[in-house]
């Protein structure tokens, strides 16, 4: 689409992530998905908080601001409404989004504003080396944990159904090709897009998505959904997720013995959200667009509001309130 | 007790009732009808603490005050020489505060048996001998107020609301003021429902009426006598909320640019979200955060993408925007914060009033984060002070703390309407930006002005000039992130002394009255101007010999202050807090530390005149 | 159960809302939980934000603290695990706990700390004067929105589900017996309570829930669950809800004709959760206990953790490094 | 040139290499070897900023440095005379540090084109002439630790990953240092894996033997002179974190109560967090809150329940919960605030010391909120320190700020071992409410101590005392909500009071070292304690006549500090900050004012000697 390449779109600060880390390949997928949709640089802003993930605004050569841990999303919301032209980019990690930031992301979710929200998750703290977040599992050994975290983990695609957001996806960081596709639906999506993007923090959290992300038994471990089509999964697709109607929970059956029981993704359903967003091992996780819905994004109806405002003229307001006239010609009014 | 006719050069007025009793709207018709006749005036709304409290009780009192006069009037005064009280808990509340001799006005049909239990009556002060220092007159304003509308389809409970019209209309005959401007009101108000304004119309007129034609009534007349009255142009009565609003309409017009004013509800700072939002200027949007750091933080998202960020709140809220404050001065954005004083600490008196943010707005935030600190002085002044303090964060590219206060926010002022052409433009540094060429390297775009120390303010959409910005240390020249020591000294020296060098811009300080000979200098700052002026004045009048000067710029100081305080062997500093200003004084003047004296009132009031004479006279014994 | 009477638990301070406010009502609930399953005021403690509704504790003879806005479960959770054995209420409102304090109620839930907490939800900020609230509805007219609100509102108890909360319920202030009962429900309950109450502010936001709550339409607005009853509704409980497993969409259908197809509640089941907490006007709205299952509370892993440290001797911790023993009869080990 | 033996009182040594070199393990083993021959030693740990880097580039340069001699060492010393460079990045970063004619040891396998490149060297250094400054002695390590363990079963990175352990041995032999710690610390380590063990040992020997037998390598031996070997006792060396973390078990069993630790991570804050928490002291416990709101909020519950509630966070966290903290205030509750300050503004400098936070500590909240303010002086005071701060909180019943710095948490000092039962219990208001009956009434369960305003501690669960409290404003007498002008005023004025009566309990403040003949005082407070110690004793071994003062306590002073201050004409204020200090005391003792320079660094770095004493110099030449 665009005439730039995403070679263009990376700035010339040296990238500076542990090597092996999955922030890399996030990256290298940002850039692919700016160059494909013909992002303008100039246009275009990056608001990330604070954390290993957080760095990524430096190294992507559009406008930047690398805030405060947790704020990125009010902040993003802030540049929004004095300029909804500009193209806004959220980068943020487990514990900036969801253990400082979760209200903040509560909220971008509630209005609705049209920003991409990147959340990538290693589940732990990365940056201030190593202590648990709120999506480590539970039992999971940190220096702040030594005995093992004592509670369940919070998952953010559950965490934006519950704050009503109008489009969920998840993705796996070295996965570059579902990546940038993802991140242009996010992009196409008028309204906030939010991403979750599993990822490996090598340091720290070594290879904690290993159970979903081996290539070798990624058949069996992943779920992609497409909208309209059926949950399907498995090295020949034969495994259909099916919900039992009676008790409201899941079975695996044979999709090629009886493909018509297996239930067909539909984005727009946020029961079918729900039910992804549950799924976790043993069943296989889920990835793609989980949800998607339409909704006014909040800017729209703010600057509707804002432009239809039969607003009087600045001498009328400041005669907005009960007028004293002395001037000598005047009369009562 | 017989009344005569009072003449005097100014009348304090106070209206006291149930928070249903429309206290407030018969204040400001009052007022309305003040500034018709051509007198000074200032007025203060005394709400019931933030919980709405049942009828009849002392803690649900709503007042209104109004002070008027011949003469430049600067608050809304002490102590009342008249008073008109609802229902007993409202004669209760007030007592302490009334002049002695006040005339005092009451509905007598609130003073049943139920209504003085609940004010804490044990006997009926109408009836025992208790308040023999007031000339108390005593109408059936209830009756007065049924009989006329008996008249009218109304129900008892809507004939009851109409007790302030009543009032209203007698007050009027008291003062001999104008009916005009309320009853023109009236009609358009009630235009679509007749019967409602034939009816308050009637029930203004009998009120009227009744002072006309009641026994003894003539001797209740008082007049106030016009020494000086206004200067002819056109006047409003404004409160700080709404001088705030319109003067943020006015930024936006002198800067040419879009503000975006965000904030989370909170008492009493709400008031200026309220009424922005109802002014609906186009340039001037409000967006309501989820909390204070989420509006402080989306105002300085505004003004990185362009507009104006401007974020509002009192005492804890201010608190909460501490760490983004930094963010924004290490980002070198501008930045406006206005905070509305309350009563601390914590959630604290939320609806008194208090000065004691003053060093939480120099220095609460981590690090060298020097920001400037602006206050306004009365309602009206709200309008130049957030033009003052937007000036200053557009033209050294820094957030500006400007203090508000409880009093100033339920405070009104006849305010001279301005004429916006008689205002310079401001200047910002997107023009700077704009010279730049496309892609212009980094050091350009961090290439900072000689005067101001401030960056060029390259925004996205505007300028192709892809930067990066944030809260780690950064290279001076090219704004990248540094690890290196000696850019981060040089980084807090160019960050202090940006703050410093806005004193080269700020206009020298003066006197506002008496002379540098005089053996006393009253230092004030923020909304207690109006009370130490009066103070200073009556001083000086009973031969005293005292200067006063006046802070709006409280950090840094303009630089000829210390040569000006040095004028003087003994000043005072009268603050509602616990000496914040002197203590601000003490460390940046320390020469002139010998000098000060303090006095401190932090009981959630403004100061009495009285209590500041006292001050005054006992800093002009002990020298 | 207790020997104290309803009227025992309350405090001697005059109780200062508005005439005919909601909160009365669910005061009066309250007191009647606490003397009805027994508390101890000694051994309980409500907490409470900043808001109308969070003045509750002062008209409570227990301990009480009136903390600030939106930090109540933070300080609550700091209670239960400086003494475990209290009992711990949280008091809040829309504002308190959905505006300002999110992400503390997010990780309350999350790590579901024995509290209950109440929210009195009456869609706007009472008391700061009646600004819309996270749950005001769309296009709300107040002070700070006077063209009307421009977002959808949160659901309480949806945002509950997506943060992972173990007990989610919803009441009306003015129904005493039902708020008792889930009241008492809540405490029983292990871990975090979350009851949502429609609180009537009959001065700012007056009659918000009159289309749910109006005693002569509720048959048909109200939606009362049990665990393992069928889900139904109308005068004469004829009205099933049934879901389409085809379009996992809801249906109404004729309870009385084809009661097998109506779906029965089950507690535990998290997607039924979801169906229930999506119910809005048209359909009828849900009350009683939406979601209840086991988990694990914070503190009893907290303590149990504690416990079975095995904590060494304060004198070999002071000798935890390396030590260079210089006495001189050291020799080194 | 050729080595001879060095004798000295002391030593600087620094280690420097990647991240992955094993520097920081190293240096503790040295570390260790130095304690157990009976020297004097400071450490300090030098991460690179907070990204790990790549491998060998100069920005993730890792280095431990220690000093060591024959009398009390203070700092770890400005100009190492030994240095070991794993690779070229490692000794680019640290040449311009190093004294003159320092000793270079470097493994000249890593000097190969490619690490070159990266370093940023266009010619390699050991090759030309850029080195003469110095005594470089290139060792082969990598050859040598790869041919000492081509005889086991590791792979080639695992063989690696031992060179640290061959530098050990080597240096061990070039001070002359026992090598029992080290191999029997190996020993036990790797009990499990007796290859690695068998490995290890073997690098450690080799690298030993090669001093002994090494060409030349006899000139490089290095000896120190113990002037004053240490005093019989117990010792070990302590960072600044495990200091705080056995202080707080300390002050548990001292006060015989539960702590609860509540902390969301930060640099450089987190690492008291996870000591505490490696602990498993079941008496402290740790709480990962999701935020530093939280964190403070919890606290405060904890110590609502009658736990004692600790908080610790580094400069935006300590913003964060200057609303929190306002809230422990109006509610009088105990509560202990570590803030390890970090270089500002905003993210700023995260790994980098500074001493900027103390006028946040002092003013930064709403409304009049005084705190007591602590500052420890280096790692091993943090024992004394947090216990001193948290007797204040429980005595007073109030939050106390305890502040650290960066410095203090990556260094770490020999420390002599403390018998707690030489410590006095800490007192606390639980006793008081012990006293009370059931049921008591109000105003018994707000009474306040005489001698420090503190109220009872009446908690849920211990006592049966059901009352209520919050931020509202409260009544003195019974606690209720006051909205009461003059009540506000006594709670205020009592808010002061009861800070100001911290300083009733402090010890007098006096002279670390010089006399009040001296004619200038240097007034230091936190972690620059030992570098200006030793800057004032190399002062006066040249002939000086300088005194220093160290303020524990930064709010409120000592009672004595003024008498104190006084003696002297000229006083010094170094601090790490734009003159925070200076500006307490100048508004606090203004008398002063005119005797105070200030000399300020804020560059991320500890102070060097010689800037000190340049600038004590300045001070004693001007006056
Ligand atoms: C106010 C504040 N609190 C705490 C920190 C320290 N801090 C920086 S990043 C971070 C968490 C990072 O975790 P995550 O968001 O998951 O990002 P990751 O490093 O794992 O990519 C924390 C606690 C901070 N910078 N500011
Ligand atoms: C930090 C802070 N911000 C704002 C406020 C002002 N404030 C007090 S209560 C409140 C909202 C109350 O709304 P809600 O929680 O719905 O309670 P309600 O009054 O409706 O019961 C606000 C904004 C405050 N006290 N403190
Ligand atoms: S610490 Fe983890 S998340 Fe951070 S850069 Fe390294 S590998 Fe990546
Ligand atoms: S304002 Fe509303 S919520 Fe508050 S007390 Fe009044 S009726 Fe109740
Ligand atoms: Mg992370
Ligand atoms: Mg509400």
């Amino acid at each position: 689409m665009g005439n730039m390449s995403y070679k263009d779109f990376a700035s010339d600060r040296e990238v500076r992530w542990c090597p092996g880390c999955g922030d890399y390949s996030v990256l290298k997928s940002v850039l692919h998905a700016l160059a494909d949709t013909g992002s303008e640089p100039e246009n275009t802003v990056f608001v990330s908080g604070i954390g290993c993930a957080a760095r990524m605004p430096y190294y992507i050569n559009t406008y930047g601001f690398h805030t405060i841990h947790g704020r990125a999303p009010a902040i993003a919301t802030g540049i929004k409404l004095g300029n909804p032209d500009l193209e806004v980019w959220v980068i943020t990690g487990d514990g900036d989004g969801l253990s400082i930031g979760g209200n903040h992301l509560l909220h971008m979710f509630r209005r609705n504003v049209d920003v991409n929200i990147l959340l990538l998750n290693n589940e732990i703290y990365g940056l201030t080396k190593g202590q648990f977040s709120p999506t480590s599992r539970y039992g999971t050994i940190s220096p702040s944990s030594p005995g093992g975290t004592l509670t369940q983990p919070v998952s953010p695609c559950h965490f934006a159904l519950g704050s009503g957001a109008t489009f969920i996806a998840r993705g796996i960081d070295v996965d570059q090709k579902g990546l940038v596709a993802l991140f242009q639906a996010s992009k196409a999506h008028r309204g906030t897009g939010f991403v979750e993007i599993l990822q490996n923090c090598i340091v720290y959290n070594k290879d904690a998505f290993e159970n979903v992300t081996a290539k070798a038994s990624a058949p069996e471990t992943q779920l992609h959904v497409t909208h309209g089509k059926p949950l399907v999964f498995g090295a020949n697709r034969e495994k259909g997720i099916k919900l039992n109607p009676e008790t409201l929970s899941l079975e695996v059956i044979d999709a090629h013995k009886t493909p018509g029981e297996v239930l067909v993704h539909d984005e727009t359903n946020s029961l079918i959200a729900k039910l992804l967003v549950d799924l976790t091992p043993p069943l296989p996780t889920a990835f793609g667009v989980i949800h998607r819905r339409t909704a006014t994004p909040f800017e729209d109806v703010f600057f509707t509001q804002r432009k239809s405002a039969s607003r009087a003229p600045f001498d009328t307001l400041l005669r907005r309130a009960i007028i004293h006239d002395h001037r000598e010609d005047a009369s009562p009014e | 007790m017989l009344h005569s006719v009072k003449t005097r050069d100014y009348h304090v007025v106070r209206f006291a009732g149930d928070s249903g009793d429309g206290i407030q709207v018969q204040g400001l018709h009052f007022t309305n009808a003040i500034g018709f006749s051509g007198h000074h005036l200032s007025t203060l709304q005394d709400f019931p603490a933030e919980i709405r409290a049942p009828v009849g009780t002392t803690y649900g009192i709503s007042a209104f005050q109004i002070q008027f006069g011949g003469d430049r009037i600067r608050t809304p005064g002490d102590t009342p020489d008249v008073m008109v009280a609802f229902n007993p808990a409202a004669l209760k509340v007030n007592l302490p505060i009334l002049e002695p001799g006040a005339l005092v006005i009451v509905d007598e049909d609130a003073f049943n048996p139920r209504n003085l239990k609940k004010a804490g009556f044990e006997s009926n002060p109408l009836e025992d001998d208790s308040l023999t220092n007031f000339d108390v007159y005593p109408i059936d304003i209830t009756n007065q107020t049924l009989q006329t509308l008996g008249l009218f389809e109304l129900s008892r409970r809507e004939a009851l609301r109409s007790r302030n019209y009543w009032v209203l209309g007698f007050m009027l005959w008291v003062f001999d003021l104008p009916r005009y401007p309320l009853t023109d009101w009236i009609k358009k108000r009630f235009e679509a429902t007749p019967e409602v304004c034939r009816a308050n119309l009637a029930v203004v007129n009998a009120g009227h009426a009744f002072g006309e034609i009641a026994e003894h009534a003539h001797v209740l007349q008082h007049k106030t006598i016009l020494q000086k009255p206004l200067e002819p142009g056109e006047y409003r009565t404004i409160r700080g909320s709404e001088a705030t609003a319109l003067g943020l309409s006015a930024v936006s017009q002198l800067a040419d640019m879009d503000i975006l004013y965000c904030s989370y509800p909170i008492t009493p700072a709400s008031a200026i979200l309220h009424e922005l939002a109802s002014m609906r200027d186009p340039r001037v949007a409000t967006f309501q955060a989820e909390d204070e750091i989420a509006s402080c933080c989306a105002a300085i998202g505004a003004s990185y993408s362009g507009a104006f960020g401007v974020s509002s709140s009192s005492g804890p809220g201010l608190a909460l925007k501490a760490e983004s404050l930094g963010l924004a001065i290490a980002s070198e954005l501008p930045l406006l914060i206005i905070n509305t004083q309350r009563a601390g600490p914590s959630t604290g008196l939320p609806t008194k009033t208090e000065q004691a943010d003053l060093l939480q707005s120099v220095y609460g935030r981590n690090g060298d984060t020097p920001v400037p600190v602006v206050a306004a002085k009365s309602s009206a002044d709200c309008f130049q002070a957030v033009i003052d303090a937007s000036r200053i964060a557009l033209r050294h590219m820094t957030p500006v703390i400007l203090l508000h206060d409880g009093y100033m926010s339920n405070s009104a002022d006849l305010w001279a309407i301005p004429d916006i052409d008689d205002y310079e433009p401001i200047e910002t540094h997107l023009t700077a930006a704009d010279r730049l060429p496309d892609h212009a390297p980094h050091d350009a775009i961090f290439e900072r002005d000689p005067d101001t120390c401030a960056r060029p303010w390259a925004i996205p959409g505007r300028h192709r000039l892809m930067h990066r910005v944030g809260g780690l240390e950064s290279d001076i020249r090219t704004g990248h992130i540094s690890y290196d020591p000696e850019n981060h000294q040089i980084m807090t020296d160019m960050r202090l002394e940006k703050i410093r060098r806005v004193a080269d811009f700020l206009p020298d300080e003066t006197l506002v009255q008496g002379s540098f000979e005089s053996a006393l200098l009253v230092l004030s700052w923020g909304s207690t101007y109006g009370h130490i002026y009066e103070a200073v004045e009556t001083c000086n009048k009973d031969g005293g010999s005292v200067a006063q000067a006046h802070l709006r710029f409280v950090h840094p100081f303009a630089h000829n202050l210390e040569v000006l305080l040095k004028r003087f062997d003994t000043i005072l500093v009268p603050e509602h807090n616990a000496g914040q200003l002197a203590t601000l004084i003490r460390s940046e003047l320390p020469a002139l530390a010998s000098r000060i004296r303090q006095f401190n009132q932090i009981n959630g009031l403004p100061f009495s005149a009285l209590d500041l004479i006292d001050a005054i006279r006992g800093a002009l014994v002990d020298g």
